[in-house]
């Protein structure tokens, strides 16, 4: 009886999984959505804890079971009420290598079960056999969920540690050669294991550990900071996987059917977002681009001449407007000069300007950065103007301001096919009368990639750090 | 080869189940625009968390004196909460950046 | 309300692959021009000529002297062959007409 | 081994149904998707032939099996070939019939097996229980594949007819009280028999394919003629179910996945139908205004003063136009008046005037009636405007000639709020220069409501049966 409910209380687990999947990739139904399927992961777990039996045995332990799930929810939550809007992608990438140590370890202790507390003597006077009964199907998947697991939680760390500024980009040459030859090496020792069941069984089973943990730090270590959203997004994937492994293991429909799920929603989804950037999976993993932002630096200035505007002029030039568009950038995040931003534009409306923010999807380092960014600093959201809106109303715009925003703005997009961002939908700057870039320099922004728009003689430069250059600004136009 | 049959058909149900959710993934994430990678990201990380459930159960069945089980399955539930807890968390406060203020 | 849970449990795969399917059937159809609802409905209608199957199953194991269930059996293939096949045909026929002729 | 293979051969041919419907909602690929869900189904029957056993016993009867196969593949084949364009939906239907039929026949056949023979000696020297050891899940899905066969396969046979015109809507008041007492009474006689196991249980058991059959004609007599491509659709989506039934009865998976996906993915497709025609399924079923086309249509010439034209007058503006768009509808399809048109169309084209067909997805009676009409008569693709381009044209249009439609281009649907299709979007045929209208009467169409259209200064009407008049306007045309 008591099983019965809780085989109901997992089936309505996975469907709420799948309808809160469903409404969170809709804007309108999102947070709900997010709701629902945390609704049902609280069914499912209190069902597992209270229902669950295995050959009529309940569950025990549950002092154990409580405090760890108290410890995990306070921490959990604090970590996650304060962190920084900004600072988002990397806390998912700290809770995504949580999941995947969880599913490592439940491999390892399931692997410590099947030898019933290993030790020598024992496993020899039982003739080095004692899983000689267990079929290859169940070590299989031990295994998979240990890698997977294992992977994920070592990358997902130096994700962590990438975006926190903590762990610098990292690559040799013939990385790529040694990472294939340690994924291989762990493949063949499970597989070993597997087939021979040798007597250093447990000796291996803990290299494969060691083994994963290193591809996944490795894996990881020479892509381009940058490029971290979407690589948690693949190790969220991975995650999804190894907890689907552990479903297989206990015959447990909800685990099984959420990291399927999760699996393969995570993996359309790291695709989805690789285009979005107009770029390959594999480009991203190989790091053609991502990574050499600053060996191409140099190529900047070759474009032509560009002209500098003086702070006063900018003031004058945006204070008479009827409308400036403001395009934020990866430079104003960078310089976390949003709060700022907000004062100027309050400034301007003060003084009869209509001021709007025009949001290219990625913009940013992750996907809706700018967004985050913005609503921090208490933007109000009807300002917000996504692509397609903000193209249009350039051509009624007066001054564009662009704070260090860089390959969203760059024509190169629409005009050259040789680019590598080619292709991309860009905002359309240049059909505004005058546009005001600042940035520090003329370094190209994420692409490597020179921007023409800089030399054309609607724009002109305004050189300085966002947060400093915003600052002098707005004391300018409140003097005017 | 002949293997791989026997599996298919020895676990039927499993691998229809699997079959059809991977349709259900790649179909339900669709065209989901672009603002919203980031939650959808995080709140599938979120929907991972299930594997506590399996965390649960090794814990609540490791035996009294099996200390290394026990501490094992322990950190396994922590870190297995803080994936659920935190990821539904974080995915809660992003989307609630992106709720129109009106 | 017991016997509806006892009963899930009994068949918990095939309540899986049910819910999974209809979810399926739902996001794959998602948004289909309307030019294309009649090719879809008479797709539809072949594919649920898979029912044939249980039909050839009946026949061959109808025994020898059951005059009843051989005739009966005869008639259900001989409809669900003329679904399927009429099915299938008719559908490309259709679609025939909306290739672009270039 | 053999089993295993089976199993396999399932698994394909439960995916090829999938992605082949996916295929088959895109334009691009439909055609390919057809064709991968017909492999997938080849796969699955041969299978079932020769790989399929039942504890231990294959399958026998080969002869039986391969003639039905034969005869059904022959007589389906030329069925399908034959069969007029303008007939499919028909042929949709009737197809639907039969598969229904096979569903409710094995469940009768099922139901015998269960009795052995029915023989009410045996029976009752058996202490009228020989199926007291049946559990009542069984007995349930024989009594709802039997039913859901039943109404789809009576139903469809009707909606065959009424589109053949062999029957016609026959609607008596309270007929959807009596249809719910059939229904009632139905699932109360199953109820009955799976509960009580009373001694009369096959009269029972005939009694209810007798009433199944009843309410499939009872359900779909009373819907407008019209409405018969969203019926189809939904029983289409039943003999679905009912194929699920089968899958249930005999755990084959393959008939399980396909008929629920039929049944998932045909529901859907009824509403969306629906939704094209701006109504409800409620409304179609209860048809509120389908069969209604008779008796609103008094309600006609009401609307202000209309102007007629001369068919030499139409000859000569269309002659000496640049653009004409030909605006086909249902009219167009009963006059069987394709053929002329196009020959009208290549006419004027000689004459250096450029003509182009737009197409409503809803015009006619069935969703690209219009597409496959003009496909019959040999009109070329690209001449084929979908709405939305159609719509771009017509502002550089001068004649339009509407050719038996009305409410595809009734004005109401955008202006009047209290119009039963407002919201429906349609052609928006007052942008070209003139507009000349072709039907036999002031007399509404389909929706039975009045089109301001024809009272528009712009608008002139050419009276008579589309076939007989594009005749004479071609003949007036040649004679320029
Ligand atoms: N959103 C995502 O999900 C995501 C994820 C990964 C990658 N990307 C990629 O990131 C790029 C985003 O484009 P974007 O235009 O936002 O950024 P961008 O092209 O990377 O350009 C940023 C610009 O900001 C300037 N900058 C840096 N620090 C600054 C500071 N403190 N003050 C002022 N300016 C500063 C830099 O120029 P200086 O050095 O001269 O100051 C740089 O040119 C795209 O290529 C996109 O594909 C996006
Ligand atoms: N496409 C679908 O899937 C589908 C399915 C069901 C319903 N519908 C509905 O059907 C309607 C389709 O619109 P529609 O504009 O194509 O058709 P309509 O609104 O039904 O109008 C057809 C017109 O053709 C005229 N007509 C009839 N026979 C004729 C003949 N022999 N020669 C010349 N004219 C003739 C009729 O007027 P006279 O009597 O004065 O000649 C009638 O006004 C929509 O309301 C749609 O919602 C569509």
């Amino acid at each position: 009886m008591e099983l019965n409910l809780l085989v109901f209380c997992y089936l309505l687990g996975s469907v709420t999984f799948i309808v809160g999947l469903k409404m969170l990739s809709n804007p309108v139904s999102a947070r709900n959505g997010n709701l629902v399927a945390a609704a049902g992961m609280f069914v499912a777990i209190l069902g597992t804890i209270f229902l669950y039996e295995d050959e009529g045995k309940k569950l025990g332990n549950y002092g154990w079971i409580f405090s760890a799930l108290v410890i995990g929810t306070v921490i959990g939550t604090l970590m996650a009420k304060r962190v920084k809007m900004t600072a988002m992608p990397e806390m998912v990438s700290l809770f995504n290598g949580m999941g995947g140590a969880c599913a490592a370890l439940i491999s390892v202790i399931e692997f410590r079960h099947l030898m019933h507390g290993y030790d020598p003597a024992t496993y020899a006077s039982n003739g080095y056999s004692f899983f000689s009964s267990l079929d290859g199907t169940t070590m299989l998947i031990i295994f998979l969920g240990l890698i997977i697991g294992s992977v994920s939680f070592s990358g997902s760390m130096i994700a962590w540690g990438k975006l926190n500024g903590k762990i610098k980009d990292f690559a040799f040459k013939g990385q790529h050669i040694i990472n294939l030859v340690i994924l291989l090496l762990n493949v063949a020792i499970a597989a070993f294991i597997i087939i021979a069941r040798p007597e250093e069984t447990p000796l291996f089973f803990y290299a494969i550990i060691l083994l994963s943990i290193l591809y996944g730090v490795f894996f990881v270590l020479p892509i381009g900071g940058a490029d971290m959203p979407v690589v948690i997004s693949l190790l969220n994937s991975f995650t999804g996987v190894a907890a689907a492994c552990g479903g297989f293991l206990y015959d447990n429909k909800v685990m099984l059917t959420g990291g399927i799920l999760v699996g393969a929603a995570g993996t359309l989804l790291t695709m989805l977002m690789c285009k979005a950037m107009n770029r390959s999976l594999s480009n991203v993993l190989i790091g053609s681009f991502g990574g050499g932002n600053a060996a191409a630096g140099g190529a900047g200035p070759q474009g032509g001449t560009y002209k500098e505007i003086s702070l006063s002029d900018a003031a004058v030039v945006m204070s008479y407007a009827n409308k400036v568009m403001i395009v934020p950038g990866y430079g104003l995040a960078v310089a976390q000069a949003q709060h700022i931003c907000h004062e100027l534009e309050k400034t301007l409306e003060a003084k009869g300007v209509e001021v709007k923010y025009a949001i290219h999807p990625v913009a940013g380092r992750m996907p809706g950065h700018m967004n985050v960014l913005l609503a921090e600093a208490d933007v109000s959201y009807e300002k917000l103007l996504e692509m397609e809106l903000a193209n249009e109303e350039f051509k009624s715009t007066d001054v564009v301001l662009i704070l260090g925003a860089n390959d969203v703005v760059n024509p190169a997009a629409k005009s050259d096919p040789s680019s590598p961002i080619y292709g991309m939908p860009i905002l359309e700057v240049e059909q505004a009368k005058h546009v005001i870039v600042n940035k520090r320099s003329m370094k190209p922004g994420y692409a490597g990639i020179e921007n023409q728009l800089f030399f054309q003689p609607k724009t002109s430069m305004l050189f300085g750090d966002a947060k400093k250059a915003l600052q002098d600004l707005l004391a300018e136009v409140r003097s005017i | 080869m002949n293997q791989i049959l026997n599996w298919i058909a020895a676990h039927q149900e499993m691998a229809y189940i699997v079959i059809l959710m991977i349709f259900v993934g790649i179909e339900i994430i669709g065209k989901v625009p672009s603002v919203l990678h980031t939650p959808l990201m995080s709140g599938a990380n979120a929907i991972h968390g299930v594997v506590i459930i399996g965390a649960i159960i090794v814990m609540g069945q490791a035996e009294e004196g099996n200390i290394v089980a026990l501490v094992l399955g322990f950190l396994a539930v922590i870190l297995g909460t803080l994936n659920v807890v935190g990821g539904f968390v974080v995915t809660d406060r992003m989307l609630e950046m992106f709720k129109k203020k009106k």
